[in-house]
Order: structure tokens, then C-alpha cells, then sequence
């Protein structure tokens, strides 16, 4: 199908200024780090990122904030920033805060076409100002809007040359939700192999709404909270 | 008076067979330490697993392996996979059955603040807002007052909410209370060496007493 | 999680006169045999089955027609049974046909807790009579409700002890958005596993969603439409 | 004038390499059968699989690979199978390219009716109202006239809508006919041996006729 592409660089190679980017990962894991990199190489700038966080300091979306690349954040936590939180007190950075069951659903309702979706979420919240409520069997709803992202840009642990994904343990988190949302969606893959090679009962994204694959090399990452137990004498 | 152990291991008491439980993070987290050992119990983590294990082995730590407070974790036998969407929809249809989270404030009507100090501090309300917006049953885990000495047990929420009339009971060092539907904390139990008084005195909501107050047995 | 069942007998003991019940396959493809068979012989009545076929007329949920137990069926298409399309013409048997996306989103919608969902199908159509439509970004869409099932029944591949279950090939079709949605869930499987056994991320159906599971014996299997070619000339 | 298989050939070159295409039952099926070598097609069966193969060989049916026809199939190499709902999802979000159905009449703006004659035979709609609501390109495979000798293709439809203003081209055993933005079926190609008044007697609705009117090839 003609999807797979040379490198990160290729991949983002068209992401313009002002663009509206949808980027997997939780915290760290499962983060696209390779298109993160070319995205900041590139210096493409004011761009509104849809990512349930915003990265650390110096990993992830970090970068791009370091860079001053990011117009908007849409998350739902953004704990783990002190750039971040400058830029945000300061006014340099909007933000968008979304509860995160609501950030998922809004991406999936992108993904299948469903152009508003209910939530509970936020019912008596700052986040329902403005909102449309309605009440089913007695209990009201927000109506939410599907996003619309020019990008879906996702990390998944294996890819096929179709553009099938398979993500390994909580690296799935937001990817394949993001993979189905995207206007173009670009996977950024460990391990890329044949048509064939996946069985397609165990792919968790369908090619389908995948449209550029790259094998990533060298992994980073990084872990951001360590928390280990002693081995117990044996 | 409880330590953040004693708060951990009193709420694992609310914890029934069968139960599938999501745990906040700071204390909640604690509470999977104290679950009795042969009670079929599954930790739900928001990020996408049913089925948390406990922390890996040092050297065994694997990236992509990880709980919604962002921890290395291990995965139990018999666990699930799934994508956020998902999470958020099991979560919504009220399958889990019991949902222990931190908070600020609580209100005597049951309203929970937990995500944001104005002018101060905005780390954004995760999925805090999706859990206390549909789950049946919620327990706060929570200090009774905070680092100023303030009530965090309120007439009303005076931070910006994270719902509203959700709470059903809540854990702090000093007591167990029940949130009534009428409004009001029912006092239920008393921690070990605290008297009545003083988690009166901590309160600044409607406390609600009924009778002899027992201390709990933790 | 003492989710396993000896038979479905047990399964379905409690299923009683009235209730609503959501039945996963595909024509006869991933259907719950075991179940209908254990509902065929308890002869339970008025049911109401929300289903994308109605069987054949020997087979599926046919069965349960010929016996006279359903007083409504929701389905997409049910051109496969004459015994049906009887019941249908004289009027005995309610019948409210839902387009087949619009039948597997109202499933989803019930178990991931939205109420309703919008999707164009059905706009301009008698389908739309009575719905509220609303127009977004220039397109109408019809409002349909999640529905409201006391029991789904579904066929798995493989199961486990948690009530994980895992489809194979096309037979997955409606069985995995039924399982969410029933208030009760119950899994029939031709594998029964012990918990562990199967990989956390070939999981199809998280164990939540699973109230019931047990192993099927002996499956039937019927083929509808036996499509064949010949073997080249090697 | 074409045969079934004629119609299936004809509609096969409207599929460009890459293009994900939904085929519906009956000649639409049969378009499979034409799509040349070496192209990149992916065939989306809408009960959950991306990846359509050729009819099994005798005594390989596999009783849990079928497409939207019910029918024995078999699954290529980078396959993907999903459920109902993500079928459905993708078709909505318009990830699929092109979509080929029958139908039994499609009126002059582009609506058509396939799925129920009053009275007389009510199959249902199955997937043809998603697919026809959601896709931006439909074409209709159908015969031109009915077994009464009517035409199918009319001003206005008489039987119940399966979907309206949605099919882009309609290729019958006379012809290949545009439906035009502003109403009207513009005559784009001729089948082999059949004149332009055949077409036009055989055509209820407003046929629009710009020039000298090519014979198809193929």
C-alpha cells in the first residue's frame, strides 16, 4: 500500500505551522519519540497538540514546549512540567484541560465518525461551562465534540508494510484511539515486518487508518517513575 | 489517630470478593497492599489494565509497563489489556465496582475538589473527573485537615469541583464517614485513640452523630 | 472470580419471561449455540432479542421462532427464514430493523456508558421517523439510543477462568460490543483456559464485562453460504 | 449489451491502486473477480475484515470466515479482523474509498431505495444505509429495467429510501451514468452494441446527453 516511509523526517515532512496534532502516549509510555524528535529538528511552530500529557521537562512534548513549537495544549493532566507551568502562568501557553475518559472518547468519536458524543464527566465542573447538557433516564450529560486533528501520530510496538498495529502492555493506552482519529495518522514502530507476518486476529489497529509507517531505531523510552521491590531472600 | 498505612488498611476493609477496584493515586494506591490475601480482587488502572500486580523486581523493570500514577508496575495472571477508550467506557457503564481516590475538599453533600488550587497549582483532573462523574461507589481517602490546619470536611467545596454529589464515604487519619444522601457526614467509626471532639472540631461541615460512635478495628 | 458455570443450563437459569436479550454472530457465524439451545429447551417466552439476524429456519435463533418464544426482534437483516417472514406478515412477531452499524453502536453505546450516539444512517429513511436529527458541521445525523439489554449471550473462541475472552476470525463480529453492553454478560467458549493463560494483549473482551462464561461441547459450526473453487491443476 | 460479469468488469477500472472498497452482495461481489494484478486493493467486509481472499478451496471452509454475504471465504496475508462497531466506525469516519451496491431504484438525485418492497418482501437494510449515509463515493451495479420492464432508474424513487443524495455512479448492462450534483443522470458510456435510444427508452428519470457518447471499453 505504499505506506511505509524512510524516517521520522519523512513521516512529519508535511506537518505545517498552526497544524492540530493528536500525539499518543501516557506520561512516557507509548510516547511517538521518534516523530517528537523530527517534529522539533523541524521547528514546525504554533501547533495545537492534542496529548493527554505534555511530557517531561526534557522528553516528549517537553521539547517541543522547550522550543516554544506548541500554541495550545489539550491534556488532561500536566503535572510533570516546570516549563510547562511557567509558560502556562505566564500566558504564552493556552490550555485546554479535558477530562481524560473524555480526551479518549473524543478521539474515538473522531475515529468512527460520531461527531458529538455524552459523557457525564464534568457534570457541576468549570469544564461544562459553555457545554451543552441533556438529561438521559435522570441523569445529565455533556455533550462532547470529536476532535479534528490534521495528525494522529502514534507509537505502536509492531507494524506491518499494510499499516496494521500492534501495541505491547500499557504502551497501547491512547495510540489506537489516535491512530483512528487522525485526517493522516503516521506510526512509528519497534519492529516492522511483511504483510502476513501479524495474525489478524491479534492486530489492534487496522491498516486502514494508518497512512505512513516508520521502524524507529534505538528506543529511549524512558521511564518516569521507577518503583521497584527488593527481591524477597530465597 | 491513623498514619497513611492505617488509612490504607482501613478503606481494604470496604473491599469485597469479586470486587473490581480502581485506586487513585497517593494513598489509594497504598490500599492494594492490605487486600487480603485469597480474595479475588482485579485493580483496574485508567491507562488501559485490569489486573495490576505489584511493583516489579529491580532490573525488571519494563517501560511499557505501567500504572495510571505513571509507576513501574508488574501484571497479574489472567489481566487485560485495552485501549483508553475503553478504559473510560468500562468505567462509565459502572463496571468497576468501588473507586478509592484522594481529594482536597469534600463537601456534606458530596461533592468533591481535587484538581486545581487557582493561581497556584493546575496539574489537570486526569481521569478523576470520569471516575467520580459515573461510579456508584466512591471512597475518598484523604487527611481531615489540611497543612493549615483547615477542615477539609466542608458545608461546601470553596476549591473548583471535580464533581458533584458522588462521595459516599471517606477515610481520614481521625474517622470514617458516610456521606448522607440528605446531606450531612455521619460519623461511623472513630480512629484508634480520637475522640468524638476532636473530629468535631476538625469538621466544619454538618457532622451528623448517632449513637455511641465505635472505634474501628483495623 | 467464580464466573464459571458448569453448563449452559446454569448460565442462562435466570433468564425469565419478558426480559431483553442480545445474542452476538453474524448470520450463523459466532453465534451462541449452546446458549439458544439451553433457552429453546427452558422455554422461556415474550423475549425480546436484539440480534443482526434472525437465524435460519433450523438454526440460531430460528429456533427459538419456530417455538413462538420472541415477541420482538431488533435486527439488521433477516432474509434467511421463512419461518420469520411468516410470523412478520401475520403480525405475531414484532420486528424493528436497525441498520447493522447503527444495531452495533447502540451496543456499544450501552457498554461504554453514553447514552446515545449520533450517526447519519437512516437520515432521509423511515428509520428516521420520530428521532431527533441534528445538523453538525453541515451534516445531519439521526440521535439513536444505547440500548437497554438484560442479558447479552456471546461466543468466544477461548476463554479464561476471568471471563477474558478472545474471538477467532470473522465469528467476532457483534460478539464483542454485546458483551459490554449486557447487565448480565454470559460467554460461551470452545476453550476454556485456566487465568494467565492468555496473552493480557490478545484479549478481546476484558474479564469485567464477562458475568458467566462456560465450554460449549461439540459445536456445530453450520455454514450458511458454502462458497468453494476448485483446486488448481498443480 | 452486458452481462453480470460484464458490469463487474466495467466497475473494476473505477478502482485506483491503494483504495480500501466495500463490495455489497450480489454483482457487486463479483467486481473481486476484476480488479488487475498487481494492484493494491484492500476489499472491507463489513461483518469485520479488511483483507477479503478467494473462495476457500473444497473441504477448507472455515465455518468462522465469512463476508457480509455469509459466504465461505478465505483471509489474505495483512488481514485485520475487528468488530461490528469498529466496522461500522470506519465506514462512518469514511476511511473506506469506494463503495459498490445494488440497488432497486436510484432516482435522479442520487437517492436510492434497495432494502424493502411494502407488502412484499422485507429483508432488511443490513449495512446499506451506513455505507450509503457515510461513503463519498458510491457506485450501483444494478440491471437498468426490472423484471417488469421498468426502469430503475427514476425522477423519484416509489419504493422506502435506503438513503438519500448519496450514489455518485450507477453502471448497468445498458450503460454508465453520472448522477449530476444539480439532478439528472448524465450518459457517460455506452455498452457494446447498444445505441443511445436504447438507453434513453430505458431511462425514466432525466438523462443528460452533452456529446457523442463513447461505447465502453472493457
Amino acid at each position: 500500500m505504499l505506506k511505509v516511509v524512510s524516517s521520522a523526517d519523512e513521516a512529519v515532512h508535511d506537518i505545517q505551522d498552526g497544524m492540530t496534532l493528536m500525539l499518543g502516549g501516557f506520561g512516557l509510555c507509548g510516547l511517538p519519540e521518534k516523530c517528537i524528535a523530527a517534529l522539533v529538528k523541524k521547528g514546525v511552530k504554533n501547533l495545537t497538540c492534542i496529548s493527554n500529557n505534555a511530557g517531561v521537562d526534557d522528553f516528549g512534548i517537553g521539547l517541543m514546549l522547550k522550543q516554544r513549537q506548541v500554541k495550545k495544549m489539550i491534556s488532561s493532566y500536566v503535572g510533570e512540567n516546570a516549563e510547562f507551568e511557567r509558560q502556562l502562568l505566564s500566558g504564552e501557553l493556552e490550555v485546554e484541560l479535558v477530562p481524560q475518559g473524555t480526551l479518549a472518547t473524543r478521539c474515538m468519536a473522531a475515529g468512527y465518525g460520531m461527531p458529538a458524543v455524552f459523557t457525564p464527566a464534568g457534570i457541576g465542573t468549570e469544564v461544562a461551562v459553555g457545554k451543552e447538557i441533556r438529561n438521559f433516564n435522570g441523569k445529565d450529560y455533556l455533550m462532547e465534540m470529536a476532535f479534528d486533528a490534521d495528525f494522529a501520530i502514534v507509537k505502536a510496538w509492531k507494524g506491518d508494510t499494510m499499516g496494521n498495529l500492534v501495541y505491547r502492555s500499557t504502551a497501547r493506552n491512547f495510540n489506537p484511539v489516535m491512530a483512528m482519529a487522525g485526517k493522516v495518522t503516521i506510526a512509528e514502530v519497534e519492529e516492522l515486518v511483511e504483510a502476513g507476518e501479524i495474525d489478524p486476529d491479534h492486530v489492534h489497529t487496522p491498516g486502514i487508518y494508518v497512512h505512513r509507517i516508520f521502524k524507529g531505531e534505538n528506543y529511549e523510552k524512558r521511564i518516569e517513575q521507577r518503583t521497584v521491590r527488593k527481591k524477597d531472600n530465597a | 489517630m491513623l498514619d497513611k498505612e492505617g488509612i490504607a488498611k482501613r478503606i481494604a476493609k470496604e473491599i469485597k470478593d469479586g470486587y473490581y477496584v480502581n485506586l487513585g493515586i497517593g494513598i489509594p494506591t497504598l490500599v492494594a497492599n492490605y487486600i487480603p490475601k485469597g480474595m479475588d480482587v482485579v485493580l483496574q488502572s485508567e491507562n488501559g489494565l485490569l489486573g495490576i500486580g505489584p511493583f516489579p523486581f529491580e532490573g525488571e523493570e519494563d517501560p511499557d509497563t505501567i500504572n495510571a500514577g505513571k509507576q513501574t508496575i508488574t501484571i497479574l495472571p489472567g489481566s487485560a489489556i485495552f485501549d483508553s477508550a475503553m478504559s473510560f467506557g468500562m468505567i462509565r457503564a459502572k463496571k468497576v465496582n468501588l473507586t478509592i481516590l484522594g481529594a482536597m475538599e469534600v463537601s456534606e453533600n458530596g461533592d468533591i475538589a481535587s484538581w486545581k488550587i487557582p493561581g497556584k497549582m493546575v496539574k489537570g483532573m486526569g481521569g478523576a473527573m470520569d471516575l467520580v462523574a459515573s461510579a456508584e461507589n466512591i471512597i475518598v481517602a484523604m487527611q481531615h485537615v489540611n497543612k493549615a490546619g483547615e477542615s477539609k470536611l466542608l458545608p461546601e467545596c470553596t476549591l473548583p469541583l471535580t464533581g458533584i454529589n458522588c462521595v459516599k464515604k471517606i477515610v481520614t487519619e481521625l474517622a470514617v464517614l458516610q456521606v448522607l444522601p440528605e446531606g450531612g457526614f455521619k460519623l461511623l467509626e472513630r480512629a484508634p485513640g480520637v475522640s468524638v471532639e476532636e473530629i468535631e472540631a476538625a469538621t466544619a461541615g454538618k457532622l451528623v452523630i448517632e449513637s455511641d460512635v465505635p472505634e474501628m478495628a483495623i
